[in-house]
């Protein structure tokens, strides 16, 4: 595979870092070369958050990318900070709960989640992010669902949360089945 | 309610609670109820009251009130961490008619520049300070500072403070009134309106004794960290009143004028 | 080795010195190095005689590294670049008294405060001796998170057979960023030489002194004398370098660290385009690899420094390399870092 | 009619509860919404109750909140 | 009196006082009279009769004493000026086993190095420190240190110190015995064969409390520099006995173990 | 000017600082500096304003610089070797925040404590920037007494009119000779240039700050442009050196400071065995006067640096010059002052 | 017969006085001369006064005295 | 006049310091060229103080001598040490109070000054220095007994020590016309 990069970004709190962590820790888990660069500093206080995650097969050069190949935004400033420069026909997941309003230049593929919504359904506000991956997933078939759950759990594990991987599992598969209904191309 | 509405209805009203002229139009970047807000606040509320708003300069170095320039509408020098007193202790000695105040957390005021704090009060420095007790370092992520308490868990006490590895939360109030420098130390909370009104008396006293000549003031407040205490502000305020208030008793320590 | 693990560039640091036997480790909190404290506070203790101590200062931790190395135990402080120059004269004292001790500098954007993006604009302070007098440190520059933990591991040893601080000096990328790492095996403490110069107490021997303090003249000359000589043996045996498609470049590219693996973007683009870069990376900035380098830019007319500073390291190319090869430089600042494809530009202008 | 009344400014509200806590009136409670900055701010539920004791301005850290207080009689 | 008749006349004596085994034969290169002699003598006395020569090591920085590595016959790091406190916790901590002194005068120990000071005392480090506080930099000069008294003249206060424009003379013990790091704080002096006495005995105890693991002692010396303080060795010693006891009065300040 | 006095190097600058309008002196006592602070305890408090404080340590004194300075009145430190590591952080600060002040390094022999004697091996230092981030200070080198007066002098104005640290770089040696100095008349201070940009209380205007902080990598970057631009100026308009005898030397040699002095004595000597030494004297250390060394290195086969280091000005000399010059180097080192016999053994290697 | 003695290493002695005058037998005087290090040393003028107190070395600060006592019978 | 430069050297307490400032002093109110440079640092608790004065009516090249033209020496070590190294006919003042056993190799002018008895002749021990810098001051020729007082006065005063002129003003004659005797040949 070709280098695929992914910008994760949102509010503080909306699981922005553990979600590009999960796909650096699945594509390692799945053979490839991989990095995951976070976004650091005063602006967390209360801010927003991001980070890049790449994966590859082949050895990866920069671990910060000007032109992702996809983008996970929780919110409208994330959107509007690196929609734009989103690759052509890449992918974006964005969290309709709290953006409604949007447009875009390039071709897209905008994969539409209320994360919010499917989160509340599965009772517990915490799991957007990884109802937001489900559709990641899904979106630009890079890495399984599965192989996204066992990333997940190994991940959870490894800093002591176990307790949370059966909920987050279901909300990786929420994510993953509505997208399934939600993939449209820009400019919506 | 509607804009005209609220006009309607505040015609026969006054404004008795408002935004100090001495702050900016600038929303702080400190987390949902961190005190270092309401003490900043506090400050310029002190320095419009006082008059001293074209004649005061505020030294602030790094740490969550990284910002203090932007937020106050005075001149502000921003020192490295830790030498705030001593680069107030400059400004003060090249210019003695300014009125001038130093801002420091307490792994500036405490830890890394515990030795340029104790010398600018042994040697009673006409300056105001004003040290943000939080018992850890807001701003590079939650570490333990020497005021941290024992048993405090931060990201480098993992386990909580113990004294046998770390040490005692450090008095510093306590320690600088054993010197003959100090003109008034005084320690101060912010978690209720009343605390409120009696810190805000204390800002201007030290301010006033610095105008009149009278040496070093030292306030410390004890602040809320909600975010880095993993705490919602409520539950940080409570906190200060039940433990760390036990640790640094409130209230004037020397008053020497 | 074996285990492969994600991890942050600041940890796998860490680990990489529990592994290799540090056993004291001082630090005072700084961005972006802070997780290195964190995961020292948090392992270290699991360890026997293990110590992290959380210093009142940089000052103060540098002070303790030089009273733990006295002992001739491995230790260690981490900082980034203003908490790297308060530790200036400490540096020299070690570098003077000959201790060994391993420092690590999670470069920031400066002069000043700057802030807390990746730079590199420490380079000078690293190799040309931040502090007084004439010493030298041993400069050792990862490139990726994996040689992170392989550097630190090797510092230590380095730092022993010298006699000497070594300094990893990385930036804030590395320090921030995840990669898949292959931890070293851990060595067993007591397996470590000797230090028969360390104060241990006598025990029967004659004292031992540690100082960097000699009154006359001719007696700190020949000191200075000696650590010439030691500077010279250094050059000698550990220069370390990289060499990409160094056998026909059109234009051969220096950098190091993180600008090192950015360059690697750039010379897959530049391939696109028909154009051969090769990249020499110093790996040890001191000692500089200038015999090779000097070598290499014979078969080129361009050779192109880049770096995250003003143009630093450029000095010890243009020193190594005869006058009448091109030798530009073209650097980012203050925590920006160079795009691949503008690195491209820059290399396009050479062809 | 209310003798106080308070303005919160509310993309300046990060949503502490620190004011809800501290009206003795219990005039402020947290809204629906969320502001730009993400936060769920807070608005007057029960303006009639307010008295203008300005407890809620002061303990505000974001310097949210304007206080106003009818003034007595000659005043 | 010839070689010979010594011996003859000593046959029936016995020695009761001798230089001790721990110091070197070197002669000191401190000035006639100076008080860090008897100092070090004490020092190395009371290594000796605890039997620790073996165990020991000891940090000593810059100042009159920069030659202690050499006087004294056990093993000793010299750490940069102010730097001690620190150099002997890194070296304690990685050594626990071995007795760990830090040897400082008041330039050293309460003026650059206060921060390193402060924070060993407050952290309850397990070392022993000894503080020479002879109220001035001894060897750049006679320069004044935090510790000088008021109305003394330095070659840095030439028309005396001024509480005004350099502060007043700083009580380290007192200060940190605010703290509550510390296990024992004493202040002594060397000037007479009692107060010698006395002094010995203190520093056998610091030493004590450290190998039983008990933490951090400080004893300050009240200490002669007739040199720069322009006196005959008598006078000296009447200077410290009528003038800088007054300021800094003798004593155990705290013990707590 | 006018009446001439028999001064120390030490107490020459402090009256030439005091002279130059210099009322904020901050120090803290070090060999061979300790006379400078003694001046200026005596001499400070007889001024209006004048403000003499021995600060509690080294970084102390750079800091109460730092808020001095920020008010717009000029202001001044001095230290030697130890001490200016120490304040590396302070200076980074200052040229960060673009304060103008003065720093006075009276080197000793390093590295650590080293001794007390006269040494230059803090030149990378001063000149590369000991401390982090990308920053020039203003180097100047004076190689008498006299001179160190007058510099000291000029490096008040300097340093307001860029807005920059300067530092005087001497040795030992020049601290503590005496030598006759014709004083620069004193200033009016009120006559100095008006700091808008100072805090000073707003008094009606915007408010001022001084900081080296910017939060954003693109606003640290211009910044940092910024700074490169203005240093770009200051290469341009104050590079200087002293020649002598350079028209058509067998030799050229190249010293600063103390050991520019002693190699006038070696080219007395050698005139007397007819070989034509040519001295090449930069007494900006940085901006380095390459260019004018560039012009003269054609005319002759060999440049010979001496130095009281290892080596370290020889660097700037091989970056002036073309690689076919040959470029040896004699150094001294631990407070061992170079005999002018010694170097003219050196220089007849050459001849 | 003295009840104590001292011996005084010339050469390490710099003419302190301390041991004069903490002597209380005025045993030790100033020498005519000087050693090699320039100082005007010490020396026992009066050595049959001599009780081995000890004083004398206790307050050396050059570490210069051995002092001896003669022992009590029995001992 | 050629470059001629004298160490002062002796214990410290016995003027030497000044000495060596009265000789630049002196030279430059003749209107030489000057420098003087003392040895300094913590040798001189309770040790051995020097230092070098040059006077030059051109430029003054190293302030550090390997071979001066003249040493006043004032004991024992200073002479052991500076002694050999006083150029070919140089001239040696020394201090026969405290030095009574010498030999040099080379042919230097060598001037016995009984500096501590002249001194105790005057009444204060102090001015040994003064008598030894007249006989210098005979022996060198290089600056005249009046120049020298005229120097020594100056330097004094600028250190508010007035008070001392006269006596001191005798023992420079005293050392002057002592020195008249005194003058020998090497190696005694
Ligand atoms: C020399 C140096 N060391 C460390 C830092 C990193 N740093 C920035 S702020 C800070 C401490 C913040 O804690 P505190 O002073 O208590 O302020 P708070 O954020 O808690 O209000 C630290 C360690 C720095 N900027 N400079
Ligand atoms: C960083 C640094 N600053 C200053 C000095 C110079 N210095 C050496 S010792 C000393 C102080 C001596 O005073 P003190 O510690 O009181 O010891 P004393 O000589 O009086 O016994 C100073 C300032 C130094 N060596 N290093
Ligand atoms: S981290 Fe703590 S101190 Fe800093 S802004 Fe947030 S709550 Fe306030
Ligand atoms: S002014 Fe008083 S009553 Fe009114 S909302 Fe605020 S706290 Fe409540
Ligand atoms: S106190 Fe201020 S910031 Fe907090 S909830 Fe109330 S209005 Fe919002
Ligand atoms: S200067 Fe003072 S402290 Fe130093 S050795 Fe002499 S008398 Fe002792
Ligand atoms: S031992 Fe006692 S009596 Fe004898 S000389 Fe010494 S002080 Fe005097
Ligand atoms: S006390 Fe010691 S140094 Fe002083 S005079 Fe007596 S013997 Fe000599
Ligand atoms: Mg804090
Ligand atoms: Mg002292």
């Amino acid at each position: 595979m070709d280098q695929y990069s992914t910008i994760v970004s949102g509010f503080g709190g909306q699981g922005v870092i553990l979600t590009g962590k999960i796909i650096a820790r699945t594509g390692m888990e799945e053979g490839l070369e991989v990095t995951w660069l976070p976004s650091y500093g005063p602006e967390m206080r209360g801010g927003t958050a991001n980070c890049t995650a790449i994966i590859s097969s082949k050895l990866i050069g920069s671990p910060v990318v000007k032109e992702p190949s996809s983008l996970i935004a929780f919110n409208k400033p994330s959107l509007d900070k690196f929609g734009p420069s989103v690759q052509q026909d890449g992918v974006i997941v964005l969290n309709s709960s709290l953006i409604d309003d949007f447009s875009l230049d390039k071709s897209h593929k905008v994969v539409l989640l209320p994360v919010n919504e499917l989160a509340k359904d599965l009772g517990n506000q915490k799991v957007i992010n990884m109802v937001a991956l489900g559709g990641w997933s899904k979106a630009t078939g890079k890495l399984s669902l599965s192989a996204l759950k066992k990333g997940m759990k190994l991940t959870l594990e490894e800093s002591g949360k176990e307790r949370f991987v059966d909920i987050n599992q279901k909300a990786l598969e929420k994510g993953y089945e509505t997208a399934k209904e939600g993939i449209k191309a820009s400019s919506v | 309610m509607s804009e005209e509405a609220v006009a309607e209805n505040t015609k026969e009203m006054k404004k008795v609670f408002d935004r100090p002229e001495s702050l900016n139009d600038q929303q702080f970047s400190y987390c949902p109820g961190c005190h270092h807000g309401v003490i900043n606040r506090l400050i310029a509320e002190a320095i419009d009251e006082l008059g001293i708003q074209d004649t005061t300069v505020g030294t602030a170095p790094v740490g969550c009130s990284v910002f203090l320039y932007k937020w106050f509408d005075i001149d502000v020098i921003q020192p490295a961490h830790g030498r705030v007193s001593a680069v107030a202790t400059g400004a003060k000695r090249a210019r003695p008619d300014l009125t001038v105040f130093a801002y420091q957390g307490d792994g500036d005021f405490a830890s890394i520049g515990t030795n340029n704090s104790t010398h600018a009060a042994n040697r009673g420095e006409n300056i105001t300070t004003f040290f943000i007790n939080n018992t850890l370092y807001g701003m590079t992520g939650g570490e333990m500072a020497p005021t941290t308490l024992i048993g405090q868990k931060t990201t480098t006490t993992p386990q909580g403070r113990t004294a046998k590895d770390y040490g005692y939360p450090i008095k510093m109030s306590e320690m600088l009134a054993e010197l003959d420098g100090p003109t008034y130390i005084t320690r101060q909370a912010v978690y209720d309106p009343k605390r409120i009104d009696k810190a805000r008396t204390a800002i201007k006293k030290a301010f006033r004794f610095q105008m009149e000549d009278e040496g070093y003031s030292l306030i410390e407040f004890l602040s809320a960290c909600p975010i880095n205490w993993g705490m919602d502000p409520v539950e940080a305020n409570e906190r200060i009143k039940k433990e760390v208030e036990e640790v640094y008793p409130l209230g004037d320590i020397i008053e020497r004028s | 080795m074996g285990e492969k693990k994600l991890m942050r560039g600041n940890e796998a640091i860490a680990e990489a010195a529990i592994r290799a036997g540090c056993r004291n480790y001082f630090a005072y909190p700084i961005t972006p190095q802070a997780e290195l404290l964190q995961w020292m506070a948090e392992h270290m203790p699991e360890k026997e005689n293990g110590t992290f101590l959380q210093a009142e200062s940089e000052i103060g931790a540098i002070s303790m590294v030089y009273g733990a190395a006295s002992t001739g135990e491995r230790t260690m402080t981490s900082s980034s670049s203003p908490g790297i120059s308060l530790k200036q004269e400490g540096i020299s004292y070690l570098a003077g008294s000959e201790l060994p001790a391993v420092i690590v500098n999670i470069m920031r954007g400066g002069p000043g405060v700057g802030n807390i993006q990746p730079a590199q604009a420490d380079y000078f302070q690293a190799t040309k001796g931040g502090g007084h007098g004439d010493y030298r440190l041993i400069v050792l520059a990862p490139s990726t998170v994996p040689e992170a933990a392989e550097l630190t591991f090797e510092a230590f040893n380095l730092a022993d057979e010298y006699r000497n601080p070594v300094i990893l000096l990385a930036d804030g990328m590395i320090g921030q960023m995840m990669e898949p790492v292959e931890l070293p095996s851990p060595v067993d403490t007591s397996d470590l030489q000797p230090k028969p110069w360390a104060t241990t107490g006598t025990d029967g021997r004659d004292s031992n002194t540690i100082r960097s303090f000699a009154m006359g003249a001719e007696a700190l000359k020949s000191i200075n004398r000696d650590l010439q000589g030691k500077y010279e043996n250094i050059k000698k045996a550990e220069t370390r370098y990289e060499e990409i498609g160094v056998d026909d470049p059109d234009v051969l590219l220096v950098a190091f660290g993180t600008v090192a693996r950015i360059a690697r973007t750039t010379r897959r683009l530049a391939e696109e385009q028909g154009i051969n870069l090769g990249i020499f990376r110093p790996i040890t900035l001191w000692p500089f690899p200038g015999d090779r380098l000097a070598e290499l830019s014979k078969k080129v007319d361009t050779v192109l420094t880049v770096e995250m500073n003003a143009g630093q390291m450029v000095e010890d190319v243009r020193l190594s390399v005869n006058s009448e090869i091109n030798t530009p430089f073209y650097g980012e600042q203050g925590g920006v870092v160079p795009d691949p494809g503008r690195i491209l530009q820059e290399v396009k202008k050479y062809v | 009619m209310p003798r106080g009344k308070i303005e919160i400014d509310i993309n300046r509200c990060k949503g502490c509860r620190l004011c809800i806590e501290t009206c003795p009136q219990d005039v402020i409670a947290f809204s629906d919404d969320f502001n730009s900055s993400g936060y769920n701010y807070v608005e007057t539920e029960n303006p009639e109750d307010c008295i203008g004791c300005g407890f809620c301005g002061k303990v505000c850290p974001d310097v949210a909140i304007t206080v106003y207080k009818r003034q007595k009689e000659g005043v």
